[in-house]
């Protein structure tokens, strides 16, 4: 697989300019380099032009860049040196980094455009460490000691061809903790964006009733608890693993609420499970509401619910024993689920029951979805209870998120065509800049 | 108390948590510390709250004990273990090894116990499957048919074996081998299907981080 | 550790893995017994790692050796978590726990949005066509890179929009989110066939020790306990001649 | 045909059970040494990188796994530890799982004694400690303050190991072996991309086809996807471990189920068009 960089174009333009330039410049180029050309040979190295130094944005205060203009006889055959101390006056010992004529920005980093315009006509070297004074004793290499927070540094550029040298005056400047970091600004807007998504979308929710669509696996739902009252059958309700606090198990009882209340009123029997107490004590409540809501308090009975054990495997044993003796009509698995998953849904279907599931256990989907007759993926178990329950709380946070998802189409359909677009008619640069927003740096 | 019991607990998880999200944008010293200290004092209190987790795994067997409900003697096993693996640890100080290289009793109760019994209980589950692949497997639908014929292909391509017979099938130097065939299910339509589901769940754990800061989900502080 | 000790560990590891595996003919003694001693035993271990580990060079040593007050803070923290053991002052445990959770949610939002969401859209957004020296490429190589970039593209969209529960799925977005429940096929299938591998991976790690341990050096630990085993199983059967009540609850 | 259907579709599992036993265990009493072992390009892009790394510089390794996934991660350790000791880096191991870090100091004392490396001086163990997250970000802002003490017990700040590295922020390539979460997913959230590093996968089969997304974004270098990748790594160290004997079982496991799968939906498919 193939991985395409867009960066990686926009280097390339800036260090190779794109085939139009080319065209478009190259009598320019070629008036500018002929009076140049004769002027190399005799003149001297032009010292390095609009020096500063300048604290680097948005860091800890550890580092500092220079910055100097680019001229046209900037070339791999001529070096940039550059010096740095801690005195105006010097001494300026050792070096501190060397880059080539022709480089243009070290490091060779990405910066987004609003945080750092890309300039083309400027040398940028951002410099962190300098060489310490005193060096200890049999060390080879100098020592680097880190450019330290509040302190000036002094620096000085020296261009070279290997025999001609040429200084600039010294320049300095005090590297900073900075309070923002404006590489992360799209982020931070996110961030903003997406908290008032949520946040507007539940206090909506909770003013008027929101539209989320039906889930067709509740459809299917009928289907078999009105097979279960035809065969007179028992249908079982699991509600998964996870304790009360998760936002699974709460969908699941959430489900059994709505599942129980079909069963009264058809007048089909129904059974679940547990292996959590707390999960227990909870159902017990639901289901009882459910039998009184449907009308049919009389056939409610306290051991619907009935506690198994807490282990993993071994609830998974007894509930297949039960499910081989009874031969349910109907299984529903709503909730998180583990490795056990595999152990019910199996001895379900060789029973021949209509197995429904509603799990977010992405490792147990694949079972769920190869053994069950309907399967609700993910989002959909908390989509389900949600548009059951009309809590406004769920139903906002579900459209919200869905405002979200919309948002993240958007950049997406808006980026590959950019980008495609760029690749075709020559512009990937402004493609590339455009996408600056839809990226981390 | 109301102000202490609910709205101080509140409090504290929106201050920490809009100051969490602040730090990131700050790349101040001052703020590099006290994500530093702040770090190293939830490490510290996870220590308290890893003991109170087992407690509540204790709680719920000694109840059984003293209650002498069905399968106690079970329970009683799981104290007999945490005995053993807690003794040995003590007698050990900790250490699976003792200071002249050999093994100690902590080192010898994890290799003869922790590992065959963790590494057990996962493998009964090669056993189901192939059970369940049998029994409970079917091309119901379309999309189960899709999920089975995948699962056909990277079970098959990924073994020697199938890589084996594919090259005796369409000859060893085809275009196109079985890893080739199951590298492309895994990185195009796998990779995009897991993307899409990626973004969808991180939205839904953004939105549940928000809730809690903003005192919206109060799960987390239990009951009354 | 001396060769007895070897020995008895062979016979203890091939003993607790076979009375596991009994599990496969039913649910038995032996496996429940060696289940709740495997949780046992997992926090005993749990336990003496936290406690030497953990608490004495995070906890005790800053404390009370090296004396840093700040500790103080985090220390009192963690005691107000085992509050809500207490229940008269259970509610102290809040305090803490709004503490951590408003620390885990305020760290992981700018975090996950550029790491799950931003680099993921970054990866996502790729150019449908290849361009070279001013030229298309419409080589095979490069068209079927255009078309994986134009499936994942797809794939992801599609599947965002399958979770989509704003609008009805009608019309378009019920072809779209077809599309998108196809692509899910798929990532489970993969899931499905790799989740095989690794179980029959570690079934193969059991095996292979059983066989090394059936050896005449281990004095045939697996073979004698496997008959053991079965013995007992087939007693028990006996005794009982009735199929194993469900536990529990009835 | 008839009298075959219904018994076929109530088959005892215990039938398939020992199936299954005798399919993994063949090839353990009597290894076939099949062939058909290639590299993929995915386990080649974390070998690569470790090639890459200036001998002498630190990789960072954490072992997020337990026991139960031994057979699948414990081989690809060994070899990733023993590339790291061939090439001469600092080994500097780290457990986000409390069971974990039995196995991790068995790999690597087991590593560096056939390399005859020193404790301390070119790998350390840092350990475990309590909750996952922050144990990361601890790394990152401050290893010392976050491991006071290594797993033995060492003063990290006296460890000729850990002299060059203060925080995650001097690593520049680390391989994660995890289990499930925590793990790779949690290293590149709150390490790798915060910190500024690159990560190497190494993953259960469970969990692998999940963490492609990171592969082609380049947040993961490459990706190890369980015993099969370690055999595969173990091939390109020309080094077979446990991970390539076992490719055998795998195999036959394999095929049993895919024949599984095929009669299963084949008599299914069968049994719907029998009258009654």
């Amino acid at each position: 697989m193939s991985k395409r960089d867009p960066s990686t174009a926009l280097l390339g333009f800036l260090f190779t300019p794109p085939p139009w330039t080319r065209v478009a410049l190259l009598p320019l180029l070629l008036l500018c380099a002929l009076p140049l050309q004769a002027a190399t040979a005799a003149a001297p190295l032009i010292p390095p032009q609009d020096l500063h130094a300048s604290d680097w944005p948005g860091d800890t205060g550890h580092a500092v860049y220079l910055s100097w203009k680019v001229v046209p006889s900037d070339s791999d055959a001529i070096e940039y040196v550059i010096y740095a101390a801690d005195d105006p006056a010097g001494p300026f010992p050792e070096e501190v980094i060397r880059i080539q004529g022709n480089e243009r920005h070290l490091p060779a980093g990405k910066f987004p455009f609003w945080a750092w315009p890309k300039r083309r006509d400027a040398h940028v070297v951002r410099i962190e460490t300098i060489p310490a004074r005193e060096s200890r004793e049999g060390e080879e290499a100098p020592r680097k000691a880190p450019l330290e927070s509040g302190k000036p540094y002094y620096f000085k550029v020296v261009v070279t061809d290997g025999v001609q040298r040429s200084e600039s005056p010294v320049v300095s400047a005090i590297p900073q903790g900075n309070l923002f970091n404006w590489n992360r600004l799209n982020n931070l807007i996110y961030t903003v964006l997406f908290s008032v998504l949520i946040l507007w979308f539940i206090a909506r929710a909770r003013r008027r009733d929101l539209y989320l669509r039906r889930i067709p696996g509740l459809d299917a739902v009928d289907e078999a608890i009105g097979r279960a009252t035809e065969m007179g059958r028992p249908v079982y309700y699991l509600t998964g693993r996870n304790s009360i606090s998760s936002i699974s198990t709460i969908a699941a009882t959430v489900l059994l609420g709505e599942i129980a209340r079909k069963v009264a009123t058809y007048g089909a029997s129904i059974r679940v499970p547990h292996t959590d107490p707390l999960v227990m004590a909870v159902c017990q409540e639901v289901v009882k509401q459910a039998y009184t809501e449907a009308g049919r308090p009389d056939a409610y009975q306290e051991d619907i619910n009935f506690f198994v054990t807490d282990d993993q495997f071994g609830y998974a044993a007894a509930v297949d024993g039960l499910m081989v003796r009874e031969a349910p009509a109907a299984c529903f698995y709503m909730g998180f689920y583990y490795a056990e998953a595999l152990l019910l849904t199996e001895t379900g279907a060789s029973t021949g029951a209509i197995q429904i599931a509603g799990t977010d256990a992405e490792h147990q989907l694949p079972f769920f979805v190869s053994s069950c007759d309907y399967t609700l993926i993910g989002e959909e178990l908390y989509a389900a209870s949600a548009y059951l329950s009309r809590d406004p709380v769920l139903v906002g946070t579900l459209r919200g998120q869905d405002a979200g998802k919309a948002l993240l189409v958007l950049m997406l359909m808006l980026g590959v065509l950019l980008v495609t677009l760029g690749t075709l008619f020559g512009f990937e640069e402004v493609a590339t800049a455009a996408l600056d927003p839809f990226k981390v740096f | 108390m109301p102000f202490f019991r609910r709205t101080l607990p509140l409090v504290i998880a929106f201050v920490t948590g809009v100051a969490l999200i602040l730090q990131y944008y700050i790349p101040h010293e001052a703020s590099e510390e006290f994500l530093t200290q702040l770090n190293d004092w939830l490490i510290v209190i996870g220590v308290f709250a890893f003991l109170l987790g087992i407690y509540s795994l204790g709680h719920v067997h000694a109840t059984r004990i003293r209650r002498q409900a069905a399968g106690w003697g079970y329970s009683v096993v799981m104290f007999v273990g945490i005995a053993i693996g807690l003794g040995t640890g003590i007698a050990s100080q900790g250490e699976v090894t003792t200071p002249d290289g050999t093994l100690s009793s902590f080192g010898w109760m994890y290799d003869n116990m922790l590992i065959p019994l963790q590494g057990t209980m996962f493998a009964l589950l090669g056993f189901f499957v192939a059970s369940a692949a049998f029994r409970a497997f079917r091309a119901r639908t379309l999309e189960a048919a899709l999920l089975l014929a995948a699962a056909l292909l990277v079970m098959f391509g990924r073994v020697p074996l199938g890589e084996y017979l594919w090259g005796m099938l369409v000859g060893v130097n085809a275009p196109v081998a079985m890893r080739d065939i199951v590298e492309w299910i895994m990185n195009t339509p796998n990779l995009a299907a897991r993307r899409g589901v990626m973004l969808g769940v991180t939205l839904g754990a953004i939105a549940t981080s928000l809730k809690i800061i903003f005192g919206i989900e109060r799960a987390y502080l239990g009951g009354d | 550790m001396s060769e007895f000790w070897g020995m008895a560990g062979a016979w203890l590891a091939a003993g607790l893995t076979l009375s596991l595996f009994s599990f496969l003919y039913r649910d038995n003694p032996f496996y429940k017994l060696t289940e709740h001693l495997y949780i046992g035993v997992s926090i005993g271990y749990g336990l003496a790692i936290t406690y030497y580990k953990s608490f004495l060079p995070k906890v005790v040593t800053p404390l009370f050796v090296e004396q840093h007050l700040l500790i103080v803070i985090p220390t009192l923290l963690g005691l107000l978590t085992l509050t809500r053991l207490i229940p008269r002052v259970a509610w102290l445990s809040r305090i803490s726990f709004a503490f951590v959770m408003g620390y885990g949610a305020g760290l992981a939002i700018p975090l996950t949005i550029a790491s799950l969401l931003l680099k993921q859209i970054e990866g996502t957004i790729l150019p449908l066509i290849s361009v070279e020296d001013e030229q298309i490429q419409t080589s095979f190589i490069a068209l079927l890179d255009n078309v994986n970039s134009l499936l994942i593209i797809v794939g992801v969209l599609t599947v965002l929009m399958y979770f989509f529960f704003s609008i009805p799925h009608t019309g378009s977005l019920r072809v779209i989110s077809r599309i998108g429940m196809y692509f899910l096929m798929v990532y489970f299938g993969a899931s499905f066939g790799a989740t095989v591998m690794g179980r029959f991976s570690l079934l193969y790690g059991r095996l292979f020790d059983l066989y090394t341990f059936s050896a005449a050096r281990y004095f045939y630990a697996t073979p004698i306990l496997l008959g053991l085993l079965i013995l007992s199983l087939l007693g028990l059967a006996l005794a009982t001649r009735k199929p194993s009540p469900p536990m529990g609850g009835e | 045909m008839r009298w075959l259907i219904p018994r076929l579709l109530n088959l005892d599992r215990r039938i398939i059970f020992l199936a299954v036993g005798l399919a993994i265990l063949l090839p353990i009493v009597h290894p076939l040494k099949l062939p058909g072992l290639k590299v993929t390009q995915a386990v080649r892009g974390v070998y690569d990188r470790i090639e890459a790394l200036p001998p002498g510089s630190p990789l960072l390794l954490s072992f997020d796994f337990d026991p139960a996934s031994k057979p699948e991660l414990h081989p690809m350790g060994v070899a990733i530890v023993r590339h790291a000791f061939r090439r001469d880096l600092k080994v500097i191991a780290t457990s986000l799982w409390i069971t974990g870090a039995g196995l991790a100091e068995d790999i690597l004392q087991t590593a560096g004694r056939e390399f005859n490396k020193r404790y301390g001086e070119d790998f350390v163990f840092l350990g475990w400690q309590p909750q996952p997250i922050n144990v990361i970000i601890g790394l990152g802002q401050d290893l010392y303050k976050t491991f006071p003490r290594d797993y033995r017990g060492n003063d990290t700040r006296a460890l000729p190991a850990l002299q060059q590295v203060s925080s995650l922020r001097d690593i520049r390539y680390m391989v994660d072996l995890a289990a499930g979460s925590p793990g790779v997913e949690e290293w590149i959230v709150y390490g790798a991309d915060k910190y500024g590093f690159k990560v190497g996968g190494g993953a259960t089969a469970v969990i692998e086809p999940g963490l492609r997304p990171f592969l082609q974004t380049g947040q993961l270098t490459g990706l190890i996807g369980a015993m099969k990748g370690a055999a595969e790594y173990e091939a390109l160290l020309a080094q077979p471990g446990t991970a390539t004997a076992g490719m055998d079982a795998l195999s036959l496991g394999h095929m049993l189920v895919i024949l599984l799968v095929i009669l299963s939906n084949v008599v299914y498919w069968i049994s719907r068009r029998l009258p009654g």
